[in-house]
């Protein structure tokens, strides 16, 4: 038996849950026909599929935590709060990006947000994370570091250095694995001796727990529960969301090591669809109301795209700016 | 002779050497099931088997190490690293290891190895995807270094390195992948490591390239060229051992010097040229050598300003005239 | 109760063990003293204090084995076969040096012993360890491959990264920790999150065990046990060997941080005295016999200094030679 | 003024920093307890107790991710990494982070943090532990380097980069630790990063040098100015950014130069500063600029032979004396 959602959480954030993921993929989405029509360049990783693990967490964590991610990271740092037309100026290499363009699809930052980065290098977060959660705990703040990542990150050495270093300096670090089962062609029992990946911290002594990455409100009740545990023990927490990309790695991949049947199972647990009937069983939104959060984050989607569209390019100047201080 | 493209002739050097040598092996992030990132170990999997072709973890350090210790152990182990960005992370075991075992165990053992990897910039994957790294491989003593410019080249060095004895930094452009070109079908063909090439005889100026620069410097002379300014290319294919003599011939001849790198300015390779002509041409040089530089900033991603971060065709063409009017 | 010695190996081969362990216990006094006379320079890692590891693993090895290891590997070589003066003369810095004075004390090697090498970054030598294991099985060599370290390279990303490898590549190696508590001067408690070394292999599916270091006999027989456990199963396999150094961590060392009564519990653990009663009291030996082997290895290594002061300097054209084949 | 060594001005720049901005913070490998490696943090921990001084498991990529992490967490972190030779495990960190953040995140953060390593050969340590890395880090734009000759410098960099809001590497000499000289006592003395000093004046030659290439430097010109050759010795101090008005103001009045670098001689930060001249100067040049440079091999343990591989007193008083006779 599934929670009833109203035990969960009030009405009005159960549906701002299904208007972040729609707003999430319907983001992605259309990168994706601006990259089809070469307004986006580079490479450019999409979240679509994996909705529920970025808006559960989010919803979990208080404001004033860090996050800090990887390279698949529109969905987060929009879910945060960044505004979707400024992130979509920093695809397109405009001068009003979310990095002034310098950045890209990349490396989305905004201290404002505490969204402390996405990372390009495969584990290059891992340090930082905790970095970032020393600096908190010196300072006596009230803040913990959600460090994102993916299950081919886990094989990385700053993996282990990093979740060593973080029990033993007793950081408040939360570890978030989204594990959709392939790092680009290669599956995940093809690069881990322990496939099962949250067992990997026994070697640390540092708790963690697998959920269903598909179910919004599985992985905002694991992150919630995580997240306390992390503010009041100030020790790591590892927590294994499996979830699942529907498009290839980058858009340059056509995806084609995955099966169709594989594929066909993991859309049949499309977060999106499966919250929506859940909001209308349980009677907390009919399709009217969905129908209208649904054109309302198509037309923040639409206005992002013509922001971008009609911004500007950085100047030539601005290479050699933000280098030093 | 036939026309390939420069991904394919590596894949087909690969093919070669695999089934000419039974101790040739390779790995990497997705070589195998996923036949590379860039295609480069298409169909090796299904002609060389599991034991042949291998998918690694993502462990940079590791891949490296592993590929000496195989070496070390008797094979000619070919691994890849995705690209020269993340051969950052095993910086160890390059610099560290590889290029010291054989030296600091007495000549007891060798490594025929080749690390390969694709490098520079200028498709919009901002600073951590963007780097052109060659400049750290070729300042570590015990390295070889090679970057084609062209598929044949690329064969043929790749030929070379799988059969050298010595650890070798094989590095591929992203950027030339698609380039065509014509390339010897003889599965004998090799191109001696350590080895210039001059790609176009000229007169009056040397410019001095390697990898994609060499492509935008045989642009830029067509252009001189039709102002009447005669340029010799000359693509430097290896980095390491530097073939000196071939720079000073040319240099020797043409009294000038443009040398163009896709790297950082600062301390990169150029420094290293420019250095070696001032040193060894100063009376005859009748213009400063002039770099033609990656700028010292991180990539940024924006397409307007990245191209100003590389060299381009242009920004030669105006070097080369400079130093035909003497100026810096 | 512990087992006889006699059911486990031979006479021969149990004085062998004596002799093998006071060998490498005078050798490294005698670098000691000769490093005080500024004959030997540079660091110097001596390995008093832990000999049961190394003869006791050797012993239980094949010939054939590789055995590949880090900085404090005198004895490791020794044991081997390596011949004292030519270690020796090596130290010195000599050319006729096992690494023509090209090595050092950090950097021995012989191929002809199957002895790969000792390397002076810490956890350089995990890497490698997989790639000869590699080599070994695609030749289909009937050969495994020992790789020693401490306790402080279990931090370093490349144990990670290789456990993980070894177990997903199914390569045959035998992972060997010699755990003297001690990074330099960092405890094992304030370094690693589990203290309990060889627990941290939990999250590759690698057997593991711990073994007393201080006793050859259990050495010997844990590595046996293992060394074959890696031979027929094509897996790999980790133990950890609790041990102690005698000396600080190298000459330069004083060792303030280890206390007077934890340094004298050790002593009373010395493996040499300990395996010498053990000797006699099972009559394996009388004193005479003990007495014998100890003036043969101290003429041994007396011989080894006496080769290497008066061996040749390199030339200085080699400073060129052995870079490239 | 008061006599010290550079150990103990080092330990006191880290002393006055944290006494000052309780934002700074330090850790390494055995720093804390075991007072460090060279003892360069000695006294720290008692002082400032577990928080401000930490020990660190043998993780080098990850000393510095963290130190990247807390600086853009607001801290004024200073890390040791035990030698410059292990920094080679953390080029990820330092080049792909570090350097970059600032840069690839639009200028939305700042690093203010430092990295302390020990480097260079002459104590017999092997191809491992005798590294001279120092041209790595010049290479990579975003970082500054600074390298101090002498304890003042040393006390005065060392401040100076704690309190820089850019992220420095900053490297100390291992056979310079127990060397003397006058610091100044002023809590507020600080040595500006990027800003190179005339050590010692003269009027034929000028001789580039930093850390103890300098201080050979000084005792080559010592040497010469016996035989009546006036050289000018110039340290560099930092090496990024590099202070090129100095290096061209005093070749512009000598006419003549010698770069004196411990790191290997090909691509190495030589070149750079050779060209720089050449480029700029070539006109008044008298003769070519002469390179000493560390040889292009894996250190070798033995001291016979090591001593070869790294510049002396001798090899730069032969270079000058070339030089003054417009020789190559
Ligand atoms: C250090 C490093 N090595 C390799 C790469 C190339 N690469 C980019 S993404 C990726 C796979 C990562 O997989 P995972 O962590 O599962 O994340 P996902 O893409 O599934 O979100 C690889 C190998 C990289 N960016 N960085
Ligand atoms: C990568 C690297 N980091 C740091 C060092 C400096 N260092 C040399 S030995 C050592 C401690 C290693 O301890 P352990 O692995 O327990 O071996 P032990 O010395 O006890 O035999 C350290 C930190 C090094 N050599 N390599
Ligand atoms: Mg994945
Ligand atoms: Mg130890």
């Amino acid at each position: 038996m599934e929670t009833k959602l109203r035990i969960v959480l009030p009405d009005q954030q159960l549906l701002k849950l299904y208007e972040q993921m729609f707003l999430a993929r319907e983001f992605e989405e259309r990168c994706a026909e601006q990259y089809t029509k070469g307004h986006i360049t580079g490479f450019l990783h999409l979240y679509s599929g994996q909705e529920a693990v970025a808006v559960g967490a989010t919803a979990a964590l208080h404001r004033d935590d860090y996050i800090i991610s990887a390279y698949r990271e529109h969905a987060q740092a929009i879910v945060r709060g960044a505004e979707p037309k400024r992130v979509m100026a920093e695809l397109f290499g405009k001068a009003t990006g979310i990095c002034k363009g310098k950045g890209g699809s990349m490396h989305l930052f905004d201290p404002a947000l505490n969204f402390m980065g996405g990372y390009a290098i495969v584990g290059g977060q891992f340090p930082i994370s905790l970095g970032l959660a020393f600096a908190s705990r010196y300072r006596g703040e009230d803040r913990i570091t959600a460090c994102f990542f993916g299950d081919g990150a886990v094989n990385q050495g700053t993996f282990h250095e990093s979740l060593n270093w973080a029990r033993l300096w007793e950081l408040p670090v939360l570890f978030v694995c989204e594990n959709n089962f392939y790092g680009i062609g290669t599956e995940v029992h093809r690069s881990s001796a322990l496939a099962n990946i949250h067992k990997r911290t026994c070697g640390y002594d540092i708790p963690s727990e697998k959920v269903d990455g598909m179910d919004v409100i599985a992985v905002y009740k694991a992150v919630k529960y995580a997240a306390e545990k992390v503010r009041e023990s100030g020790l790591p927490y590892f927590i294994e969301a499996t979830t699942y990309r529907f498009r290839g790695h980058s858009m340059s991949d056509p995806g084609k090591y995955r099966s169709a049947a594989e594929h066909e199972l993991w859309k049949s647990r499309d977060p999106l669809p499966n919250y929506a009937r859940r909001l209308t069983e349980e009677g907390i939104a009919d399709r009217k109301v969905l129908d209208a959060i649904e054109a309302r984050c198509k037309a923040r989607v639409e206005e992002a795209v013509q922001f971008a569209e009609q911004s500007p390019w950085p100047e030539d100047e601005q290479v050699w700016e933000d280098i030093y201080v | 002779m036939s026309e390939m493209n420069y991904r394919d002739a590596l894949n087909l050097a690969l093919k070669e050497e695999m089934r000419r040598d039974p101790s040739v092996v390779t790995w990497g992030e997705d070589v195998a099931l996923y036949e590379g990132s860039f295609k480069v170990t298409r169909g090796l999997l299904a002609e060389f088997g599991e034991e042949r072709v291998k998918d690694t973890p993502i462990s940079e350090n590791t891949i490296v190490g592993v590929t000496v210790g195989a070496a070390m152990g008797g094979l000619r182990p070919v691994a890849e690293l995705m690209t020269v960005n993340f051969a950052l992370l095993a910086m160890d075991q390059i610099v560290n290891h590889m290029s010291k075992a054989r030296y600091m165990f007495g000549g007891q053992t060798f490594l025929p190895m080749v690390i390969r990897m694709p490098g520079g910039g200028g498709s919009q994957l901002g600073a951590q995807h963007s780097q052109s790294l060659e400049t750290f491989f070729m300042h570590c003593p015990g390295l070889r270094v090679a970057y084609p410019a062209t598929p044949a080249d690329a064969k043929g060095l790749l030929k070379s390195a799988i059969r050298d004895n010595n650890p070798v930094i094989f590095l591929e452009h992203e950027l030339l992948y698609n380039s065509k070109g014509e390339v010897p079908e003889d599965p004998e063909f090799l191109v001696p490591l350590g080895k210039a090439d001059v790609k176009r005889p000229g007169e009056q100026v040397t410019i001095v390239a390697y990898a994609r620069m060499t492509v935008l410097a045989l642009q830029a002379a067509e252009e001189l060229a039709k102002e009447g300014i005669s340029c010799e290319v000359l693509d430097l294919r290896s980095l390491a051992p530097l073939d000196e003599p071939a720079i000073l011939a040319s240099v020797g001849k043409t009294g000038r010097a443009v040398v163009v790198e896709e790297c950082w300015r600062t301390c990169g390779l150029g420094a290293e040229i420019a250095t070696r002509i001032f040193e060894n041409c100063f009376d005859s040089l009748q213009a400063p050598v002039r770099r033609v530089s990656g700028l010292d900033v991180p990539m940024p991603y924006s397409r307007k300003i990245e191209k100003l971060c590389i060299p381009q065709k242009e920004t030669i063409v105006q070097a080369v005239k400079a130093v035909m009017q003497g100026k810096y």
